[in-house]
């Protein structure tokens, strides 16, 4: 059985300093209560990998407001002034990235590839200082993985072995991000006994899962 | 008609029948009001879903079905939801058929600027570079001026979306296509001039003969 | 509705020398009917992109058998001895790939990326005469994108719109080759109406689809 | 004891509670047999599944349910299904905790060499050198001689599967494993003397002391 733990507890495994992943689009699949416990738990600079902060005291944007995020790696912070007004500012180091070529980053890191080679966003400013390769006369930008301490991850359900499925657009960067962290933490809506789940509807097998998240008291 | 509903009747009649298309959000969304419902046309979202429908009825909605916004929709039967590597895959790879985007400018060369305006506007570019770079035909929809000032110019000004030429630019006064040759003038609004056009427009138009008028499918 | 086909007539789309990803690992998640109909057809010149050729005789290995496959690139060849007779003959031009390599230079072709960066194969006679990248000082190997005229695919369940589902193990390169042919020839186990299967089941999109093979008379 | 039970109850108590592990076809198949089922190991197979279990019932065996040698599985409850892309990430990400394959030869560096015999043996590396170079512990189960030649040799002559070390090599006569020193020694069949298996390997194994018995958890 998969080690459980209530969102408060969880977070208590995420030190200062830490390295995330954070699932969801605009909140759509965050998992809600561990972003709740993790903002109020008073931790200071998170980097945070995530497509975005979703909307101002929103989910990720829950942790923009408490201040606990110095670093950000999305594709998008246009619905959070907050992000917007922290980076204007300094406060927040905002690396944009074009959401193709992210989720594929987090793919990279995840998969044991070296890198992603795309078109996507050669000759912009978001091509910057970035490598790039020649591959039979054509130039590919050379976008390099992306790595977490912790992923933090919501499914629709999971069964006590951690095997996840997703639901609809909920899905998003979730199972991208359950392969590229050193520990996998996932809130999903229920919880099953082993079996109840088909193989073939599992997006995440458990055992890249480290730990479930409860279900709320 | 209002100047959107030119814009989304005249982008409705790009879209073919069977393709797969991504509707940017605003303006670009409400093209999808106008496309025949015999057409089959598929809108494909890039938070994960082929089979994208309109908003849901009120009280039905489901907060694990959105669109790109974030905000609610519904689904055709026959829709598949696919994580963010695939969503990409089908808008990097050329199967996306055709998207529909919005622009702060579009220049001669065709190329587009639509995400950033530094020091004053940073969203990041979402999924646009993707799209703008990946898909088969790259739509844009937008009012041709922004308070009176033109958006096509000569060359842009704001940092660019991609170094791939945009395929069209549909405005609620012409349609322009970028080619070799320049922006060629194709079409004109009802009841707009080539001379209204050109006064719009900081941008080099090339203007071949006569500029017919738009079809929009109905009386505007 | 998606156009339907019987085999013997979804193989007269294909001409001699077309280039084919074929789905399946040792005739397991294999197209059967269409390579049936495929092996039949006197075709020559083909090229194959495909993990394996089966065993002597059986589903891929059909095509060598009937002498229809010129070239040849794939994984293992180990378990077809006619394969291995045809490649040391010089009469099939085999280009051997490991296993996840070729998969994601599969899925590089369809996702639109410019090849793969892998540890896998480097310093080995397998990465003879290829290309490496050096990223922070490391090498990788990069291995390029494939991309095919036709995708023979199997299913396990498919709808009227090309929707499809695999099945256990049948899934293998299936999904994969899906977007990585221009065209797509599925040959499902079932075929169901719209609605029948649910958007989250479904891990190939019908409108990847071109074809579906009907069901046995 | 058979040889091959010895190698297999070896690496049997190589694999670590709770892990996920891809044994190869043949000889390391036969590994799980001597697994502890509280253990709860996990087995995956490259061409697709994670939670793979031993051959099925007579008659109750499925067509898609199948190893890498093509052969009918069964799977445990909790079994996972996944496309070839999904698996090798597993396999080149280091999520596999261990692989346990066969070799042709071994060298004093820890490379490997089991995929090919130029002009001889052709089946292709399949996913062998994915296993090799991405896995945590490559583990080589096999016998220590092949028709009385030593397959633990200076330098491997056959081509490599690997740049990278192999983690332990485990035979009918020892347990050996590569280290910066070179080949360490480190276990004894049981009933097997250290000069035995220095007269059936070519390469220079480093002996530190005494060298203990196998543990094979039974007696041998």
């Amino acid at each position: 059985m998969k080690p459980h733990l209530k969102p408060e507890d969880a977070v208590k495994l995420i030190p200062d300093g830490a390295r995330l992943m954070i699932g969801g689009f605009m909140g759509v699949g965050s998992p809600h209560r561990l972003l709740d416990a993790l903002a109020q738990s008073g931790k200071r600079n998170l980097t945070v990998i995530a497509n975005d902060t979703a909307r101002a005291g929103v989910d990720i944007g829950k942790l923009i407001r408490a201040g606990a995020v110095s670093r950000l790696i999305a594709s998008h912070i246009g619905l959070n002034p907050e992000t917007q007004k922290g980076m204007i500012a300094g406060e927040i180091d905002v690396e944009l990235v074009p959401q193709g070529t992210l989720v594929e980053r987090i793919r990279a890191g995840g998969y044991g590839l070296g890198g992603v080679l795309t078109k996507t966003g050669l000759g912009t400013i978001a091509a910057e200082g970035q490598q790039t390769v020649e591959i039979d006369g054509e130039t590919w930008l050379l976008a390099k993985p992306l790595k977490a301490d912790f992923a933090l991850i919501a499914a629709d359900q999971a069964d006590y072995a951690g095997n996840l499925q997703y639901q609809l657009t909920a899905t998003n960067f979730n199972p991208i991000m359950a392969l590229a962290a050193e520990t996998v933490i996932c809130e999903p809506r229920e919880i099953l006994p082993v079996g109840m789940i088909s193989p073939d509807v599992v997006k995440t097998p458990g055992v890249v899962v480290d730990y479930l998240i409860e279900r709320a008291a | 008609m209002k100047p959107d509903e030119i814009i989304q009747r005249r982008v409705a009649r790009e879209l073919k029948p069977n393709s797969l298309v991504n509707l940017g959000i605003g303006l670009p969304t409400g093209v999808a009001k106008y496309i025949d419902e015999h057409a089959n046309v598929l809108f494909e979202s890039e938070n994960g879903i082929v089979g994208l429908a309109a908003k849901p009825p009120e009280g039905m909605d489901d907060p694990d079905l959105t669109d790109a916004g974030g905000g609610t929709v519904s689904a055709v039967p026959g829709a598949a939801t696919i994580d963010s590597a695939y969503s990409f895959g089908l808008i990097r790879g050329g199967h996306l058929d055709a998207t529909v985007l919005g622009a702060l400018e579009v220049d001669e060369r065709g190329m587009l600027a639509n995400w950033v305006v530094p020091g004053k506007m940073v969203p990041g570019m979402g999924g646009a570079m993707d799209l703008v770079t990946g898909a088969r035909r790259v739509i844009i929809a937008m009012n041709h001026t922004a308070k009176g000032a033109p958006k096509i110019v000569p060359k842009c000004t704001l940092p660019l979306t991609s170094i791939r030429r945009i395929s069209l630019i549909v405005t609620d006064l012409a349609v322009i296509e970028p080619t070799d040759d320049g922006l060629v003038l194709r079409e004109r609004a009802p009841g707009v001039t080539v001379e209204q056009i050109v006064a719009a427009t900081s941008a080099k138009l090339v203007i071949n003969g006569d500029v017919p008028e738009m079809d929009l499918g109905v009386a505007a």
